[in-house]
């Protein structure tokens, strides 16, 4: 009978414990959000290295929301004679009952989630970024930073709506800078000024990088002549050897020291470069960009996406997130291609308008996308490289604009 | 915030972000495009002087040789044959193949095996890993 | 004089400091075994990957404790002279005299040891195993979970085997689940309810694993008849790559929910295995199963090892452990394959039992000594991959039976 | 604990680990099964509906090709020969040191240089380096 | 109007927060260093993979002081109607005033940086570097012991200048140690005797380290004469496997017993070996090697360099430590030298006493120096598998008299 | 410290450096030489006796042979030709190729196709991995 009794409580109480009593509907809707974005990054290749870890992050915390749990301590009242057996614990005596101290550890994702909480992932992806970008285009053609430049309007012009639509001050800099279409920088900015609109900022972020391809061919059209697009531009002088092992190190002694906030991202950026253009650190630079960066982006989208509870995610602002943030990118689009209008103006139609879009960033894509629409207008029009400036200027001018919003808003 | 409040905010930072990115980046062109001069001039002088004095050297050494030939030899010789790292049985069997293909009418000789670059990366790794010191 | 004082003090205090004070003979005795274990790793192969950092790790402790020592503080009497030197430490006055507060490091493995004592590690582990682990026979032939889960009944049977020696509930917990075969999960449970066998252990568990090929062919011949082991199976239907991308995504939701214990060692497996089958995400899958797993399992395997010291390992828990994971491990094979016997007369004798006994996991090990011992007997018998369903199985089945352990005795 | 409290634990841990285990696992069975058949019908469905619809129009478009021969490509159209990735220069020095063995009797075609999963992998790496951000 | 006020501001602010108004003198003195050290890393190939990220360190840091902040809290005062935005923020109240206590996250390196601070990095990177050594000529003339001892006293004479140039014991051990020509070493040392010269001892190790080639010939040649530089000494026996397996297991055997302070580095150093030696556990010996010492490699690289701030490192004492330093390397040259010559006399001429200098490790610098310097004599003549001897010597050597140090100094 | 301090303190410090280094490694030297003496002694022996094994069976099998060329089979038994883990493809191309350089006179069989020690290791790598569980 006893027996039975104890099975019975047994039963009932894994049956308490278990997701059948704890979850809620917004947990089951989460759970089928992730698996659209499963769906999104496997069979549509929106940027999988990414949207794959976050969306099996969110599913998981919202299956076991336990994950995320921080350590805690329990009282547990303890009679004398059992004390030998909490030898190792802290003891509190209140009243006549003696309390044990017993710590639990916290979830795996709580550990885990420790490096993009204290900023320490970005800065660390931003080295394996720097160990695998070429910034010969843009030190070949430096009037590419008006460009990268240019693509950026869009975060600030985002700023204005997130203000108006009831975000605060910090909300709004987190979230125009999904403008910035730099997902390291995008997340580090969040964690600063605003954590807790973390899941939405980083699945929007990633989720319009992936659409770039989608999202920029109208508008660029829309904005250019035939002819402007038609342009096919001068060969890009070569770069040598010393002059990419400088640029790193002007970069960033001239960032960090005009705007300090945004140091650690571009220093790490730099020196990532560095490592790979001095040619006497290869084994560095390769654990950089390949397993110290898988590792990182493994641990960041998995407790990144374990932000996003349904409680958190489920909300009017993650609409208004995801509106702001596709307005956003829109934006830095059009400024970056009016501001090639203006190039064009300028260098007496040397320089076609469709290079600007690649300033938002979003390396290589946007650049590839330049290419392609350059290249319905005109066969024999190559892009890519002269879009690569921009595009790598846009990963620069985001770093500025984020170290812009962190000295002002934080 | 009242909407004064936001408008001002908003200006504030629209303002801020816009002269602060864009007079970044325009002193980064300014930067850039100055090193940039100023090395590959530098770079440039050295090479048409270190090309000279090559040049220079080889016709005191050859003076039969016609001046085109010793020209093209000049310019070509930063284009080595990238055969370092593979072994020469490889290289022998390769040509071999090459040749009995060609048969024996033209000369053939092996100009350049290449060597994808991650594999000569991970040889580099290799030798580092041997010359090198913690 | 002074000089030759001052050398003998320092001679005199490297000899107290030395080991040759502060050792006895328990550590000497653990060298021994730990010499012991270096030779099955290196010269017999019993799972060296593991075996060789354990043996490694309880060497160095034996040799030097103070390398799993905890960080402390120590408070040093200063004169108030003396106190511009220490302008860095907090100070206390106690009547007259003051006080620094000195902290002092930990021990490496004091460090090290973080992530095994957190639960960080075997779900790091779990998620390289999930890139590295082919479910497809477990898919093709879902009623292979039947034998993953007979193989367990040896973690509970063993269970009562230790508690009726003197164990409490939770070491028992943690001693029955050597005979799921699996490390990370052992330790993983270890950890969580009984850290101070966690040496026994996994010493216990790793070279059970290694002795798969020795214990079971016995038993397994004999349970069956000749004509059993004869049986030669149909081939498996081929697995789609879909099938292949859903299962892990449905097991993750359907364990998690049903047992959020389970949770953080199937979810990681399953992230693997996600990650293996996406095909979109290659550079973390390598990473994951490689890299990621490899720092992991040195430090994994070191800081373990370094908790099997004299005075906790040299105890007469540690046979009776020895003896009852043996115990575990024998009865998970015979469970395993009488309910392969079951399935034979089900089907028709279209199973062959001799697939039951590698529900234990230990993969793929057990997998193997089921194709070798059938082979025996008829040597066209290929049942290799029919014997890796119930072996991916037990793996699901361990961290299932872990679920249960954790959610009742935690 | 006591005798009586040993036997009440054992037995509630055999009991309630035995049901959960297999309750679990059974459960898994069902939806492992369910979903396979689904899939897998659904799958069926789909690619005989694509292999008709490329039979079709491979034989509206050559309408004098005997139906085995169609049929036998359609089938075989998935088994291209695994050559990217490879310069076309080894392809060619292997093509020609595999003919100048066999003489000029037999048409040698390279069907398939393969490489060892491990270096496609990097080679994967590689591509997906160069073509995703992150 | 307040728009243009509140722009003001902005730029204002952003203006005082940057490096224009917060750099000294001393941090542009600092970027230009690290810009010499850039120049001989890159162009002169000085050791670049420590130099380099040590030289980006201390570009960074005097760029961008922060960097290496610690975690602060702030007492933000806020009026009743503000308090449930901070909601998650402990509270205090003094007076009529409520304050929220909200935590500001440490610098990037601040956190990295706890990894050499806790003493966990220079272990790990001689596990690398256990598992790339052959102590193979080691094993076959173990006589070179003696060697790489004779170069360690160089380390203690070096102790007396410092001691006398008016550095603390423990100080004057730190600099000292810089004589051992082992970088992890050194800052294992350094870090638990005298943090604050750390910069300054990591960058004097690594320079003289990669100036090896330059410092030693002069005074091989000075010390020697031509017919003891022309020895050819006979070929070294081969040593099997058995024997190179048990070395590492004997080595930190008896070093963790006679010196437990050098347990850590000879420990892991030899754990390295064993992983390589014992052929069974490759994938281990391989991330150990490469991807783990990379990684930890950019880590403690850059953070030792963050140390060297201009305050810290622009005073008399850093002069006094390169000059001690390079004392220090010249003295363990001299006394390797001296003793290769008592060895020659002893042997009846069969040594070679240039070998006795690779007895300063500077794996394999040093030897190869020796290789060098014997060729010049006799063309035919080849040291460098006999110098490898006392280099690796030279590496036991350095972590014995780190131990000698650790244990009287601490 | 004043200057005795000083004094004394350095003396300290070389005294017991100097002693402590010294009869630490004097320690080792004596350690590894003798397991060394015991280890290749204990090998010597042990492979004696396997090689005398050995010859003794060829003798017995086949007496015609001479005494010389079953001495050098049995040294020389280790050195057999690296060819294992490169495709057999791979190898019947080079042949081919060297074949067809050589001509038909000289019999030409590959001995060795050597590897660099970088990749064989990756392929153990890979071997464990798919044999060795964690
Ligand atoms: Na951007
Ligand atoms: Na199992
Ligand atoms: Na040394």
């Amino acid at each position: 009978m006893e027996i039975l009794n104890g099975f019975w409580d047994a039963l009932v109480g894994i049956y308490k414990g278990s997701g059948l009593m704890n979850l809620d509907w917004r947990n089951y809707l989460m759970i089928a959000i992730a698996c659209v974005l499963f769906f999104l990054a496997i069979k549509k290749q929106f940027e999988p290295l990414l949207l794959l870890p976050i969306a099996f992050g969110m599913l998981l915390v919202n299956l076991f929301p336990a994950i995320v749990a921080g350590p805690t301590t329990d009282m547990i009242p303890v009679k004398p004679d059992e004390l030998d057996h909490y030898a190792n614990y802290a003891k509190t005596v209140i009243g006549d009952q003696i309390y044990v101290s017993k710590p639990t550890s916290g979830g795996l994702f709580f550990y885990l989630y420790q490096g993009v909480k204290l900023g320490i992932y970005p800065p660390l992806i931003f080295l394996g970024v720097g160990a695998m970008t070429d910034f010969g285009p843009l030190i070949a053609n430096p009037k590419s930073f008006i460009l990268g430049a240019a693509a950026q309007i869009g975060i600030f012009v985002t700023f204005i709506g997130a203000v108006f639509l009831g975000f605060t001050g910090q909300e709004a800099g987190a979230i125009g800078i999904i403008g910035g279409a730099d997902g390291p920088t995008a997340i580090f900015v969040t964690t600063k000024l605003a954590p807790h609109l973390l899941g939405s900022i980083a699945i929007a972020a990633y989720s319009y990088m992936a659409l770039v391809p989608i999202i920029q061919p109208p508008i660029m059209r829309a904005l250019t002549t035939k002819k402007e697009r038609a342009v096919v531009m001068e060969q890009l002088r070569p770069v040598s050897k010393l002059e990419k092992i400088i640029f790193p190190v002007l970069i960033v002694v001239v960032i960090s020291i005009l705007l300090p906030d945004a140091a650690p991202l571009v220093g790490m950026l730099m020196f990532g470069n560095l490592l790979k253009e001095s040619g006497v650190c290869d084994r560095l630079s390769k654990t950089a960009q390949n397993e110290l960066m898988n590792i990182i982006t493994i641990f960041l989208g998995t407790t990144v996406g374990a932000t996003a509870t349904g409680e958190n995610f489920l909300s009017f602002s993650t609409l208004k997130i995801i509106a702001l943030g596709l307005i956003a990118f829109m934006m830095g689009t059009a400024f970056g291609v009016l501001f090639g209008k203006v190039m064009y103006k300028f260098t007496g139609g040397k320089v076609n308008p469709l290079i600007g879009s690649a300033g938002v960033s979003a390396v290589p894509m946007a650049a590839r996308v330049s290419q392609k629409v350059g290249q319905e207008e005109n066969p024999g029009n190559f892009l890519l490289m002269h879009a690569m400036g921009p595009n790598v200027a846009g990963v620069i001018g985001s770093a500025v604009a984020a170290g812009v919003l962190l000295s002002v808003l934080k | 915030m009242d909407l004064l409040g936001k408008f001002n905010l908003s200006a504030t930072i629209l303002l801020t972000g816009f002269a602060i990115v864009f007079s970044v980046l325009l002193f980064l062109i300014f930067i850039i495009w100055g090193y940039g001069k100023i090395v590959s001039t530098a770079q440039t002088k050295y090479s048409e002087r270190k090309r000279k004095k090559e040049l220079e050297k080889i016709r005191s050494d050859n003076p039969e040789i016609p001046d085109a030939v010793v020209m093209s030899a000049v310019s070509e010789s930063k284009a080595e044959p990238v055969t370092e790292g593979i072994p020469d049985e490889v290289i022998a069997v390769i040509s071999a193949a090459v040749y009995s293909m060609y048969g024996s009418k033209e000369k053939v000789r092996i100009r350049s095996v290449k060597r994808s670059r991650k594999r000569s990366a991970w040889a580099n790794a290799g030798i580092l890993d041997n010359t090198r010191p913690f």
